[in-house]
């Protein structure tokens, strides 16, 4: 046991750490980065803006000639939904994200505080704040859901393992009440975290259990009962999406997604998927299994590391494959690498911890430099991928064009913006064919042909550009009358099917193409659309979830332990109890 | 006794809450005013199809109504409430004299030479834009380019009078007029050419192809047809078949094709099928 | 377990990372490159096309001497913004069709992804051993040059003022031009009906012209409505006739009771320019025996025309329509210099038919539309 | 402890909070009324015939438009003329509901059914004129008090011209019936 406690031998305080965390994203996100640079920033504000108009109607007629928006879990777009009321949109976004982004240290900390001592918790806590996949996320995916609900769902395994271990009837009500807010921010990260995190967890409560004098079967029936709780409240506060996804199961013919490729087979994806968002933690890889397989207590949690990395690897091994089945080609697999770093991080912590133990400043020099260079890696690949998307292209024209002498009883399309389109989705008041997010879309035209957006229809290749021509031929039907264009690409299979440039914009970027013949737009009859009572639910249920997680975070404490009960043995160990109970 | 007097109380009531006496019929923009019955204040409603206003009057006096209040044609309805409640009364405003006409003329191009083809229909308004509905007489003056003007006065019907006309034989503009009182509308349309009449075309060699060209093209009153119109040649010899669309340009169409031996080459315009020539002896 | 399990994970994942690479085609893909056979030499050359590795696929022909590489890269990425320059090769299929010791001839089928949809472009190539490397003679790219001349253009443009949306009602207009069906004929094909006919505009100004066609079942009820997309020139100048046809996929004859046809019709601006002569039209057999209409076409004015696509109607003896086809072209119309095209006709109809027209629509970068 | 009171109004607010939220959404389905009855006639109109697929459309277009003005003149809300209405008919009926808003005033419309009669249908068919005798019951309220109700056979002159999917009206105008 080390009985140094001059610094750097001490935990570092949570607080700090957070405070760091602030410190590099907060002035990222009040620039508002992943709006321009990130892929989805745009979508989720989409999202967010409609609930900020109709919080009680999810069906959304700006996509898709109409679509429900039970089909992707509302939580975080109905927080900034909230927020945009006081500080607009862009902000909102921002504001969320900072708070998903300072949540991951606070997640990684209790998480690793389970499987090691609190000094390595918390360097595993202040790493995380560099991770390149944090960073990955946040600003080149904008996966705010996945960013918002993996910490959530790490907090609250702090408590389901309290629960199934301790009994803490307080921490049965706040795990379950923050289960039901990760799977209302995002519900695949539930559904996988069931498997890749909670079993870990599970385990390792059982495994505890009679070393503290508790039964076993008694912490396993606990950790049903806070599962059947959990399942429960997730049946019912996202009952209107399960409707959804009963009624209209994704049966669409897949569309390539370049996280599902064999990333060795192209360079530029390699780093994409794999050397930016783990960065310089890929040297740590060796030492990682090495470690965890040394450590009886931390063998689980390697295995969960090890399956989880797998799957982040997408088409690199057939592993994903055998275990998804068709689900394979609906994921995508970045989210895996988060969470695979995630569950990395407590062994990481402790090797942190054993170098600097041996090696003081050298090492932390050393680790400190890995980390700063692993988030300015992140962060340089912003300018220096080929997938640079589009986000920050400048869609006001567009948008005041559509907003004018009643060219909003018209639907209209995009070409070439790719995740500009949410952008001018958000402020246009007319309503688009086509749309960002995949599994909502029920036309033939984009179902039948395995490419995603008509606005990206060249890079699907045959398969794009053929649904495209099948989305254009039909735009009598939906009403599609104007077109814009931001990829001269697309401008000769305008000229054939009869449309005309109108007008021109940005310095002749984007263009303006319309057909003469098209009738105004009518409503598309779908049998998707929610029922009242369920969009009143959706209005209700998750964001009640939130408020009632935040509540009883206030008016339930943590109960603290006594820092003496922290047991630690020494790293050559082979057997034995490593960090049992490391807990404040 | 007691029903006696309740039913004094009740008549002195009726006569405490106002009637209103509107005049039957108004012209539209004209002032006027509306007599009331009853004593004590009241709150008046004039409701009409495209104003409300409300005022507070005092019963038993005349409530005069502005001009502006009564702009618009139609049914009104005049309504007092006081403390005994409301009572109310409809009136119509009618439009006021013929001031201005909306005057529709089709189609903007016409073939010379066809029947009934011009349609001219006037919508006659007052200076508020109500259809003036009692009969008024529109003066359509046809105006050609070249031959006499035509006066057509026509009475209109709840507002709309129109008329048809034949087009002259000669292309070029034609002015069309529509009066009432003091409004006029003029429009123009344009006469133009019709079909090509006597399509021919003629071949001259050159170093390495055949320069075809039509003669001016002209329709069957002598018009000529508008440039940009469409020639097809079509030209057949051992190769195969050549085709070439080309619009007229300063009143011809001509093309090159090349020639392999022996060919056989015509000329259409539309449904209108020209002359075949021959060269080297045809195929 | 200390040492197994670590030796365990890094076993199996690189195991797993080797399956999949052997899967998704990373082994032959080592093997294409090496070239030992005509069919891999082939392969290894169009996986480069596809990669557009272009210095790779010139170091791979047996002829790279007779041509510049940039000649070879403009054979297949195209030039002049022609439909090529708007491809991108999707897929291909290489098989033999004469096979030696030292050489032999392979027959590949290249299927671009355009612009305008997928195309198609068969080639025999031949192929020859050199040591023991098998190298692809690359057939030698032809370019057409022209003369330096002065091309006269009476320039004929109409442009349109029309009545803004502010205006108030009454306010004349100029009316939409008089376009009219001449001749609509309903055809069964295995997958579909198809609606085939002519339209022309009668009037003296262009017209933007669109056909649309509505299939009426017993009860005169609608079943589908579809328009002519791109197998129409839209754009009529006057006194054109333009072909039309109109799909509906999935449909039988004996379903429908009726067909309404619906012409719209818009003034809008247009040129008179360029005029496209098509030559030397034929019935002719392809490579693989099929039925093609095939000529050239030759851009009889002085600018470039990029993308052109062919419309052809088909007669029978009575002069009815019986079929419509098209094809678009994948090289740019150079001025005065001619361009062969090729497009396919049923075998079924090529019996029947008894003349043909033939209509280009084109488009130019520099008009755009 | 929660008292007994605080529990009833724990209560009441859970009950009373899903109906407030609920109560917009009704309102919108209780709101989106059904169509009035028209019967058009077109035996006398002149000077071109009108075809029956244009019969019925202006027929099915003149319902809508009653019903979105019933509903606009009932609601004080002048967008719900935006699908049917244009021209003249659009100004004066928007200029009537902003008054109707300043005086507190709204005007129901029970629709019993219009008889329309097309007498003119201009040449090139851009314009349509038809008399409708429509049955109606007529309620003002202000302040949301009912200050007249009748129960009127009320003549209107209609002018409606085509746009690209559908008729509008373009002016409507009550006349009294010896106009007729």
């Amino acid at each position: 046991m080390n009985s140094d406690s001059s610094f750097p031998r001490r935990p570092i305080p949570l607080g700090v750490i957070v405070m760091i965390a602030a410190a590099i994203h907060a002035p990222l996100l009040i620039m508002e980065l992943p709006a321009r640079t990130s892929y989805d920033a745009n979508f989720h504000m989409f999202f967010a803006s409609h609930y900020a108009q109709h919080w009680f109607n999810p069906w959304n007629e700006k996509w898709f000639a109409g679509f429900s928006q039970t089909t992707y879990p509302p939580l975080v777009h109905q927080w900034i939904a909230l927020v945009s009321r006081v500080i607009g949109l862009n902000e909102a976004f921002s504001v969320v994200m900072l708070i998903a982004v300072l949540l991951i240290p606070v997640a990684t900390y209790g998480f690793a505080k389970l499987w090691v001592d609190e000094r390595a918790a918390s360097y595993a806590a202040l790493l995380s704040v560099f991770a390149g996949t944090v960073a990955f996320l946040t600003y080149s995916a904008g996966q705010l859901p996945t960013m918002m609900s993996a910490p959530l769902y790490f907090i609250a395994l702090s408590y389901f393992y309290r629960w199934s271990h301790s009994a803490e009837g307080g921490s049965l009500w706040k795990g379950v009440a923050l289960t039901l807010t990760a799977a209302s921010a995002h519900h695949v990260t539930l559904i996988f975290g069931a498997v890749l995190f909670a079993l870990p967890v599970l385990w390792l409560a059982a495994m505890d259990g009679p070393q503290d004098g508790r039964s076993r079967v008694a912490v396993v029936a606990r950790a049903l009962a806070f599962a059947a709780l959990s399942a429960a409240g997730v049946g019912i506060v996202l009952l209107p999406y399960w409707i959804s996804i009963i009624q209209h199961p994704i049966t669409q013919i897949p569309i390539p997604h370049a996280s599902r490729s064999n990333l060795l087979m192209s360079a530029p994806i390699f780093m994409n998927y794999f050397i930016v968002p783990y960065g310089l933690l890929i040297l740590a890889f060796p030492f990682i299994v090495i470690r965890g397989a040394s450590v009886p207590r931390l063998r689980v949690l390697l295995l969960a590391f090890w399956v989880t990395f797998l799957i982040g690897l997408g088409g690199t091994t057939p592993f994903p494959k055998w275990i998804f089945g068709r689900a394979f080609e609906i994921l995508t697999f970045e989210r895996f690498i988060l969470w695979a770093t995630l569950l990395a991080l407590p062994i990481v912590g402790l090797l942190v911890e054993e170098w600097v133990d041996r090696s003081g400043g050298r090492a932390m020099a050393g680790i400190g430099f890995a980390a700063v260079g692993t988030l300015a890696l992140a962060m340089g690949w912003l300018t220096w991928s080929p997938f640079r998307p589009t986000g920050g292209l400048n869609v006001d024209a567009a948008v005041e064009f559509l907003n004018r002498d009643g060219h909003d009883q018209y639907r209209y399309m995009t070409l070439g913006f790719g995740n500009a389109l949410p952008k001018i989705s958000t402020y246009a008041n007319a309503g688009s064919v086509d749309g960002e997010y995949n599994s909502a879309r029920l036309l033939p035209e984009m179902t039948n042909y395995g490419a995603g957006q008509f606005t990206s229809a060249k890079y699907f290749g045959t398969a794009g550009m053929e649904s495209l021509r099948a989305m254009l031929k039909h735009a009598n039907h939906y009403g599609l009358k104007f077109i814009f264009v931001y990829d001269p690409y697309y401008d000769p299979l305008l000229v054939f099917a009869g449309w005309r440039k109108v007008e021109t914009y940005n310095s002749g970027q984007i263009t303006a193409w319309s057909k003469e013949d098209v009738p105004p737009a009518r409503k598309i009859a779908s049998d998707a659309m929610p029922a009242p009572w369920e969009g009143l639910l959706w209005g209700i249920l998750p964001l009640g979830s939130s408020l009632l997680a935040i509540v009883l975070m206030v008016l339930i404490p943590d109960r603290v332990r006594a820092v003496d009960n922290l047991v630690t043995i020494p790293s050559t160990a082979d057997e034995g109890v490593y960090a049992r109970e490391a807990r404040p | 006794m007691l029903r006696l007097t309740a039913c004094l109380l009740l008549l002195m009531r009726l006569a405490a809450f106002g009637e209103v006496h509107p005049p039957a019929q108004v012209t539209a923009g004209k002032g006027f005013s509306i007599s009331t019955t009853g004593s004590g204040d009241a709150s008046f409603y004039l409701i009409s199809p495209g104003h409300v206003a409300k005022r507070e009057v005092k019963l038993g006096q005349d409530i005069p109504v502005d001009a502006s209040d009564v702009k618009k044609a139609g049914r009104y309805l005049a309504i007092a409430c006081g403390s005994g409640g409301c009572n109310s009364a409809a009136f119509y405003v009618m439009a006021a004299e013929p001031d201005k006409v909306s005057f529709f003329l089709h189609p903007s191009r016409v073939r010379v030479k066809s029947n009934d083809a011009i349609n001219a229909t006037a919508f006659v308004f007052d200076q508020f834009y109500n259809l003036v509905l009692t009969p008024v007489t529109v003066d359509f003056k046809v105006i050609p380019k070249t031959g006499p003007p035509i006066d057509r006065p026509i009475k209109s019907n709840l507002g709309v009078a129109w008329m048809r006309v034949a087009s002259t034989p000669k292309q070029g503009p034609v002015k069309v007029i529509a009066e009432v009182g003091k409004a006029s509308e003029p429009r123009v349309i344009q006469q133009v050419a019709s079909d090509a009449c006597n399509l021919r075309i003629k071949a001259t060699r050159t170093a390495k192809a055949v320069l075809i060209e039509t003669d001016p093209l002209r329709d069957c009153s002598g018009n000529a047809i508008p440039d940009g119109t469409i020639v097809s040649f079509t030209e057949i010899d051992g190769k195969g078949k050549t085709t070439v669309d080309v619009p007229i340009k300063k009143g011809i169409a001509r093309t090159q094709l090349p020639v392999n031996g022996r060919a056989k080459i015509s000329v259409a315009s539309g449904v209108v099928i020209g002359n075949e020539i021959s060269l080297g002896g045809g195929l | 377990m200390k040492a197994f399990l670590p030796l365990f994970i890094g076993l199996v994942t690189a195991g797993l990372v080797a399956m999949a690479w052997v899967e998704s085609g990373g082994l032959a893909l080592h093997e294409m490159r090496s070239a030992g056979t005509p069919q891999e030499a082939v392969e290894a050359l169009v996986t480069d096309i596809q990669s557009r590795n272009w210095d790779r696929a010139y170091a791979r022909l047996a002829n790279s001497n007779d041509f510049e590489k940039q000649a070879f890269i403009r054979d297949l990425a195209g030039s002049s913004g022609s439909l090529r320059t708007y491809s991108s090769l999707e897929s291909f299929k290489v098989w033999p069709v004469e096979a030696g010791a030292d050489d032999a001839t392979m027959r590949v089928r290249l299927n671009w992804s355009s612009a305008v949809g997928p195309l198609d472009d068969v080639r025999d190539l031949e192929v020859k051993k050199e040591g023991n490397v098998w190298k692809v003679v690359w057939p030698k790219p032809q370019f057409a040059k022209v003369p330096p001349q002065v091309i006269p253009v009476n320039y004929l443009r109409w442009d349109v003022i029309g009545r803004g949306p502010t205006d108030d009602w009454g306010v004349q207009n100029v009316d939409n031009p008089n376009v009219r069906i001449t001749s609509m004929n309903a055809v069964e094909r295995p997958d579909r009906v198809v609606i085939v006919g002519e339209v022309v505009n009668e009037d003296t100004v262009p017209a933007y012209v669109n056909v649309n066609a509505t299939l009426l079942n017993s009860d005169s009820k609608p079943m589908d409505q579809e328009g002519s997309f791109d197998m129409i020139s839209h754009t009529l100048l006057p006194r054109q006739v333009s072909p039309y046809r109109i799909d509906f996929p999935g449909f039988h004859l004996q379903q429908v009771k009726s067909v309404r046809m619906d012409v719209k019709a818009m003034l809008v601006p247009a040129s008179a320019d360029p005029v496209i002569a098509v030559t030397d039209q034929k019935m002719d057999k392809d490579p693989l025996g099929k039925n093609v209409l095939r000529g050239a076409l030759v851009n009889q004015s002085g600018q470039t025309v990029n993308i052109a696509q062919v419309l052809a109607d088909y007669y029978d003896a009575n002069g009815r329509v019986i079929w419509v086809s098209d094809g678009y072209v994948d090289q740019a119309l150079e001025p005065q210099v001619a361009v062969p095209f090729a497009v396919d006709v049923p075998d079924d109809v090529a019996s029947k038919i008894h003349n043909y027209h033939v209509l280009v629509n084109h488009y130019s970068i520099h008009e755009g539309s | 402890m929660i008292s007994g009171l605080s529990r009833r109004l724990l209560r009441l607010v859970g009950l009373g909070l899903p109906i407030a939220l609920a109560s917009p959404l009704l309102l919108e389905v209780l709101a989106a009324g059904s169509l009035p009855q028209v019967q058009l006639s077109a035996g006398s109109i002149e000077p071109r015939p009108i075809e029956e697929l244009t019969g019925t459309n202006v027929a099915r277009d003149y319902a809508y438009a009653w019903r979105d003005l019933a509903q606009a003149l009932d609601h004080n809300q002048a967008d719900r003329l935006d699908a049917y209405f244009t021209g003249f008919a659009k100004d004066t009926f928007t200029q009537r509901i902003s008054d109707q808003k300043t005086a507190d005033v709204h005007v129901l419309y029970v629709d019993h059914g219009h008889k329309v009669k097309a007498f003119f249908y201009s040449p090139d068919g851009g314009e349509m004129q038809l008399l409708d005798k429509a049955q109606l019951e007529i309620q003002v309220y202000a302040g949301g008090k009912l200050i007249h109700q009748e129960n009127a056979a009320q003549d209107y002159l209609v002018l409606m011209t085509p746009g690209a999917d559908r008729w509008f009206v373009r002016s409507l105008e009550p006349i009294a019936g010896s106009s007729f």
